[in-house]
């Protein structure tokens, strides 16, 4: 029972991490019906957004200031540095390529993937960084069931459900909202209605890229490490949770971002750590073939 | 109009060519800094190319750009010292044994390499070990620790860290005598290194008859709160096989988070200023290089040139050296590659910066290898405990 | 044999919505049958069915007598029912003349390897089929020879693509083909040629017809028989005149608009 | 939505488009291609390829050898996406498949040493089977939920070879190794036929040679035949297909299965070159490079295929070798001035002003009392003494490498928004400080520099050609 509290608690922080990751896939792909290959390392910028400003404010060992204004701190910078990548990703390898085949904005954002990871290889070296956050906030935290909860999951794993929920407010009652949702049903239609189209896309990429810096952040927070290729396998496990949960639904990522998390924690604690991978892939290629269109995808990526 | 477009390709091209003439000396210029300034000290100098095979770019670039920093630390400290001109050449293998594959024989078609330091992993030694053989190139690791490795099927191969047979006893031994292990987690890193020692130390300590449970993970892995969770409360020790140090402190901080008892004890990739949680124990095959007086410079030098370093580059600042040791011994203008393969055995090196002397066994293996087991102090420093 | 198609009795829904309900419709050959009706009558989804695309809930579709409900479209084409799509859907990458060629796909033979390797059979196989290629375009006259044969589909003109279309269709070898909305999108003169084809279709080369269509010149010019539904109801059927004046189908009509227009 | 797009009047916008991008890169590049017929080209690359061993080193074997898997691998995985336009991210498993599958049945791993003409039959057969499981499995999954599962399938691929060395069985007290695990498994047997034994990478390069060209050929074939142009339409437009005879299901699959028996194939031979197998090779960073591949040479097209691969093969490789990294970056920079700048006097007076800007720069260092090291050190004579005064190498060289990185990037960000007016100012600056990046920074580390130019190349081509350098304009419907 222990073990179980103990990898929900787990799972649940894992998957809102991935949550907010395929969040901005399902945003980018509601919008554009474009694969944003580059999301991940969008998100290890953050997380190294984060880490610097750490730094700047004294390091995990003496803060200059208040743990909880340094922790915001971090939050700010490493949206607003990420939401502002995204924004120049989408500007550069993007929008040139708006008209064109579905394939080649694929190998672009590929492309600017590999150029993303060695540039902070290049600019930051290739050790292996820690947030350290131990060092400066170990509170106790709850008891639940016996299991000792860290409240830097607890804060993860709110506030993750806050941006969640701040999104869905946004899309669905916001002017902002509903021009996404114009361009996202018919581009040319909504630019005949007046919509600037380009203001749309580019607000869509601040969006989702700053969510993916905070979730670099939390990261660090509760895993402690960041590196130049903490991206990739996350960008592909938020992908996987966005399109399990159903791509371009919001409440889709969140609930296929947390089903991985709890997938790949359970299989570790029940069935085996080695396999762990396999087993997940497996389940996954399994819930995608009863349900083709992900879990709560109701829009046919393909018309017939 | 074409005619002029030519003609000014022409130019930007040559002026180009010109500049890239003068940069291409650049690397080199780094490499033997010193030499503008001694110059040789006598005759002619000694040249030669040394390949680096490390994994610089890729997952584990974080290993493969310190050994590079390092070797390069040693060719420009062993030619001011020396009046040699020995360079890099840098060969990228990702980790990856397809990818050695590939760049061995690049190394062996460049006339100007003489000796090889790398490969990184155990698995890529094997996959380029033939090609080095055919070629008489001495090939020294500075981490691969695979004990078959020197059972004579290169002959050209050496290395200057001791087995997994060697360090999994010494380990295993002090986790039962020093800190009275009776059920410890194994949590191995799914590479070539983490698999080798694991089943090394899992098997001395399981002739103790020590209850052990082993956990593999993946090098990749962001969180190890599912793995920690499956260390029993009552385990005593945690021993992390992996190759950053950084990974082996998250694991000891999400042991602590899960209020689990255990101790983290880390193999020699772990020993770094990277792994500085208080009261965990680490094991390397070097001792701390900044404590010993004779060391200091190096890593002084170091750090002030490319910051924190771990485990991986000392070693190969020492396999750097015993490369060319080798290569400048009878050595009139430029370097012998069969010549320096045939001496690299024979190469002694009684004051290394591994604080142990280092000379070879036959086969290519350090003679009397001893392993450093370390304590993290509450100053979140190593002290030596064993 | 004197029903070329029969729509017995098909029913289908969506979800709660009864998208047609209990029709029955009998073509004979050589037929030129127009169905007509306001948007949303159901007459696309009429295609998609007797195409095999949806699955009726109940009912069957015999061509030629022989049962084809349920069979993957592929199959009913090569069975020998061929149609045109509303939205013109031709592969807009391949050339005009690989379009029509690649329709022919259910009456050749050649297997993957006798093509890989290039095989006599394959060869002499692949010659014929460019030449019917090329006699079936010169159905439509210079529209869609010479030169641009090699052009691909997407360059063409939008009343070339309808023509390319019903070329395709003819390609299958199906001798029933179902016709939605060829003149849509058209002028005056692309329109009347459009009709001339039609008739010409059936003249020349013997098919029997089912045709959508909106522009009552149309399915006044070449109809033997038209069939006017409204959710997916027949409500007349019966001789031009007769279903044009058919208070039913007036009333239908005027709900949205004057009957004869758009 | 994008059915009414390409209603009446589109194609005029189309036909301009197209004018307008061709006259770029494809432009002299296909000009030159087309003027000989094909088997030309063939005979003289084959030619090629035939003498280069005469001359060549080990090293520029086994690049060879490398070519040849990846031209296979690329003309398989063309046939699979550029054709039948199903997006297989899976693909790579197959040949980890092929390559794991020879390695089993002959190598010292369990003691069975198949000969070569059954062990690759078989293999390639059991890939094949492979090929036709997962693509009956996602027969139905359209677009990017076929990617995904493909994806998840080539995934599991790599995990299970990663950790297949440790496999419980249900009523055995061992675990089962069954791949070696992260290890591998090494020692694999070489190929041989009718007793002649391939012994050196020599023999593998001509059976890679012999391969290739037959499977080209192959391809070329199928591309004008019934099933060809049947797997072209079913990539465009599945329903239409459909509806025109073609058995959508069973040529997708058909595809799948010889995509699968293809990179089957080449993996047996990688097995057998490397002599061993190890996971790390069978995952993402190949397949990227392998769409890149066929999407760069024009996805659909069989010399696109090729001569994308063959690029994308030997640039990595050429990049490897810093003096050809520096030639690769030379090139770029003219070609981007050329084509930045179009005319003459512009070109002259960018010229002019990036050698005025280098003192300037030089001057400006001096005077902030940045410490340096004159460049004129690195070699003698006046030319090096005058470049020193022009090109600044300050002590601290990551720094401002690194400095000198950003700024050069954030100004190329910002050329591209700028008017043609504007362009020749920002330029000398670019230019100046591409060359300082490249000798204060980028020299020193090569290998990162390469992985560099290959993502800002990928970029830059897909903008400049989006459609590959030898793909026809493509237009989506879907």
């Amino acid at each position: 029972m222990e073990l179980f509290v103990q990898q929900l608690v787990n799972g649940l922080t894992l998957g809102g991490v991935y949550a907010l990751i395929a969040l901005g896939y399902t945003l980018i792909y509601g919008v554009l019906q474009l694969l944003n290959f580059a999301h991940g390392e969008v998100y290890m910028v953050g997380a190294f957004t984060g880490f610097f400003v750490m730094v700047g404010l004294g390091g995990p060992g003496k803060p200059i200031v208040p743990v909880w204004l340094m922790i915001v701190a971090m939050f700010l910078a490493a949206m607003v540095v990420s939401g502002l990548l995204g924004v120049g990703i989408e500007r550069f390898a993007y929008r040139p390529l708006r008209e064109s085949t579905r394939i080649a904005p694929l190998i672009s954002a590929l492309g600017v993937s590999l150029f993303l990871q060695n540039a902070v290889l290049l600019l930051f070296g290739s050790r292996v960084r820690s947030y350290d956050t131990p060092r400066y906030w170990s509170g106790a935290g709850p008891q639940v069931a016996g299991v000792q909860v860290n409240p830097v999951r607890i804060l993860v794993l709110v506030l993750a459900i806050i941006l969640m929920v701040g999104l869905t407010r946004l899309v669905e009652k916001t002017a902002f909202g509903r021009g996404m949702r114009a361009v996202a049903y018919d581009r040319d239609a909504a630019v005949m209605m007046g919509i600037d189209v380009n203001k749309v896309i580019v607000l869509v990429f601040f969006v989702a890229s700053a969510l993916a810096g905070a979730a670099g952040v939390m990261v660090g927070l509760v895993f402690f490490n960041v590196n130049n290729y903490m991206g990739f396998l996350a960008g592909l496990k938020g992908f996987t949770a966005a399109v399990v949960g159903g791509i371009g639904s919001i409440p889709g990522a969140m609930l296929g971002g947390l089903l991985i998390g709890l997938i790949e924690s359970f299989t570790t604690a029940y069935v085996s750590a080695n396999f762990a991978s396999v087993l997940s892939f497996l389940v996954l290629i399994l819930v995608m073939l009863l349900k083709p269109r992900g879990l709560l995808g109701t829009r046919a990526i393909v018309k017939v | 109009m074409r005619a002029a477009t030519k003609i000014l390709v022409g130019m930007m091209a040559s002026g180009m060519a010109l500049a890239a003439c003068a940069g291409g000396e650049t690397p080199a210029a780094t490499s033997t800094a010193p030499a503008m300034a001694g110059g040789s000290t006598s005759g002619t100098p000694c040249t030669g190319a040394i390949g680096v095979m490390a994994p610089i770019t890729g997952g584990a670039a974080a290993i493969g750009g310190e050994q590079l920093n390092f070797a390069k630390l040693a060719v420009s400290d062993y030619n001011a010292k020396n009046g040699t001109n020995f360079s890099i050449v840098e060969g990228d293998t990702q980790l990856d044994a397809g990818q050695a594959s590939t760049v061995a024989p690049q190394l062996v078609s460049n006339q100007a390499v003489i000796g090889v330091v790398g490969p990184a992993g155990s698995q890529e030694v094997e996959s380029v070990g033939p090609a080095f053989a055919d070629a008489k190139m001495a090939f020294v690791s500075p981490s691969a620790t695979r004990t078959s490795l020197t059972s004579g099927a290169f002959p050209t191969f050496a290395r200057v860290i001791p087995t997994d047979d060697v360090q999994g006893p010494t380990d295993a031994d002090f986790m039962v005598s020093k800190l009275g292990a009776k059920k410890v987690v194994i949590v191995e890193e799914k590479t070539s290194y983490g698999a080798g020692l694991s089943s090394a130390v899992e098997k001395a300590l399981k002739e103790k008859g020590v209850d052990v449970k082993r956990i593999q993970v993946s090098q990749k892995q962001p969180d190890y709160s599912s793995v920690v969770a499956l260390v029993d409360a009552d385990t005593s020790v945690v021993f992390a096989t992996f190759q950053i140090a950084a990974n082996t402190k998250a694991l000891a901080n999400t042991l602590q988070q899960q209020s689990k008892k255990a101790v983290v004890f880390g193999s020699d990739g772990s020993f770094s200023a990277d792994f500085d949680v208080p009261g965990q124990y680490v094991s390397s095959f070097a001792p701390d290089i900044k404590g010993i007086p004779s060391s200091k410079a190096v890593a002084d030098a170091y750090t002030a040139k490319y910051g924190e370093f771990g485990t991986f580059g000392p070693p190969t600042y020492v396999a750097t050296q015993v490369i060319m040791t080798a290569a400048a011994k009878d050595c009139t203008g430029t370097a012998d590659r069969a010549k320096t393969s045939s001496n690299v055995l024979g190469v002694s090196i009684p004051d290394s910066i591994l604080g142990q002397p280092i000379t070879f066994t036959d086969k290519g293996d350090v003679k009397d290898a001893k392993f450093f087991i370390f304590k993290i102090g509450d100053d979140r420093k190593p002290a030596l405990v064993n | 044999m004197t029903v070329a198609l029969a729509v017995e009795q098909v029913t289908k829904r969506f979800g709660g919505l009864v998208s047609i309900s209990d029709l029955s419709i009998e073509v004979s050959p050589q037929e030129i049958v127009s169905v007509i009706g306001p948007n949303g009558a159901g007459k696309t989804t009429l295609f998609n069915i007797i195409t095999g695309v949806y699955r009726p809930d109940s009912g069957r579709i015999l061509v030629e007598g022989n049962d084809v409900t349920g069979l993957a479209p592929s199959t009913i084409a090569t069975k020998g029912v061929a149609r045109t799509f509303q939205n013109v859907r031709l592969f807009h990458n391949l050339t005009v003349i690989d379009n029509v060629m690649a329709a022919m796909y259910g009456r050749t033979h050649a297997g993957l390897v006798a093509s890989a390797l290039g095989l006599p059979r394959a060869r002499r196989e692949e010659a014929r089929v460019r030449e019917d290629a090329k006699e079936l375009l010169s159905f439509f006259g210079s529209r869609l020879m010479g030169y641009r044969w090699e052009q691909p589909a997407y360059s063409l003109s939008y009343a070339n693509r309808r023509r390319l279309e019903i070329a395709r269709a003819m390609a299958t070898g199906a001798t029933i083909l179902l016709l939605d909305e060829p003149a849509a999108g058209m002028n005056p003169k692309e329109t009347h040629e459009i009709t001339e084809v039609v008739a010409r279709l059936r003249g020349e080369r013997g098919h029997t017809i089912v045709i959508i269509e909106h522009d009552m010149h149309v399915v006044e010019g070449v109809s033997d028989r038209v069939v006017a539904l409204d959710h997916g109801v027949k409500i007349a059927e019966g001789n031009y005149a007769a279903v044009a004046t058919d208070p039913h189908v007036v009333e239908s009509y005027l709900g949205r608009g004057t009957a004869g227009t758009k | 939505m994008a059915e009414e797009s390409l209603a009446i009047g589109t194609d005029e916008w189309v036909a301009a488009h197209e004018g307008r991008t061709s006259g770029q890169v494809q432009g002299p590049v296909a000009r030159t291609f087309g003027r000989l017929p094909w088997w030309v080209w063939g005979s003289i690359a084959v030619l090629v390829a035939v003498v280069l061993p005469l001359i060549g080193s080990t090293y520029l074997m086994r690049v060879g050898v490398n070519l040849g898997l990846f031209l296979m691998l690329a003309l398989g995985l063309n046939l699979v996406v550029g054709y039948a336009g199903l997006l297989d991210i899976g693909y790579v498993a197959f040949y980890g498949l092929g390559a794991y599958g020879f390695a089993m049945l002959a190598s010292d791993k369990f003691g069975v040493h198949l000969p070569t003409v059954v062990a690759v039959p078989v293999v390639v057969a059991a890939v094949s089977i492979f090929g036709l499981v997962l693509g009956l499995a996602a027969r139905r999954l359209l677009g990017d939920y076929l990617a995904i599962v493909t994806l998840f399938f080539g995934q599991m691929f790599v995990e299970f070879a990663l950790s297949g060395d440790a496999i419980t069985v249900p009523g055995r007290a061992e675990q089962v190794d069954l791949t070696g695990g992260t290890n591998g498994i090494t020692d694999v047997d070489r190929f041989s036929f009718l007793g002649v034994e391939f012994s050196s990478d020599r023999w593998y390069y001509y059976l890679l040679v012999v391969l290739v060209v037959l499977l080209a050929l192959a391809v070329r074939r199928l591309d004008g035949s019934r099933i060809g142009r049947a797997w072209k339409a079913v990539g465009q437009d599945p329903l239409a297909a459909e509806a025109m005879t073609m058995p959508v299901n069973r040529l997708k699959i058909m595809a799948f299965v010889v995509g699968a028996g293809i990179a089957g194939l080449a993996g047996t031979v990688f097995a057998a070159v490397q002599r061993g197998v190890f996971p790390s090779s069978f995952d993402l960073p190949l397949l990227i490079l392998l769409y890149a591949a066929v999407i760069l040479g024009g996805s659909g097209s069989l010399k696109g295929a090729l001569i994308g691969a063959a690029l994308l093969s030997l640039l990595p490789e050429a990049l490897r070798e810093p003096s050809y990294s520096e030639m690769v970056f030379v090139l770029l920079l003219v070609a981007g001035l050329a084509l930045a700048v179009r005319s003459w006097r512009d070109r002259i007076i960018v010229v002019v002003a990036t050698v005025v800007f280098g003192f300037v720069m030089n001057l400006l260092f001096t005077l902030l009392h940045v410490q340096g090291v004159p460049a004129s050190a690195w070699t003698s004579g006046p030319v090096s003494t005058l470049l020193g005064h022009w090109l600044f190498v300050p002590q601290d060289r990551v720094l401002w490498g690194n400095l000198g990185f950003v700024g050069l990037v954030v100004l190329l960000a910002v050329l591209t928004l700028v008017g043609t007016r504007v362009r020749p100012i920002l330029l000398p600056a670019i230019v100046w400080l591409s060359i300082f990046v490249w000798f204060v920074r980028l020299a020193d580390v090569p290998s990162i520099t390469r992985q560099l130019l290959i993502g800002a190349l990928l970029i830059v081509l897909m903008i400049v050609r989006p459609q590959g350098l030898f793909g026809r304009r493509q237009v989506e419907v879907l």
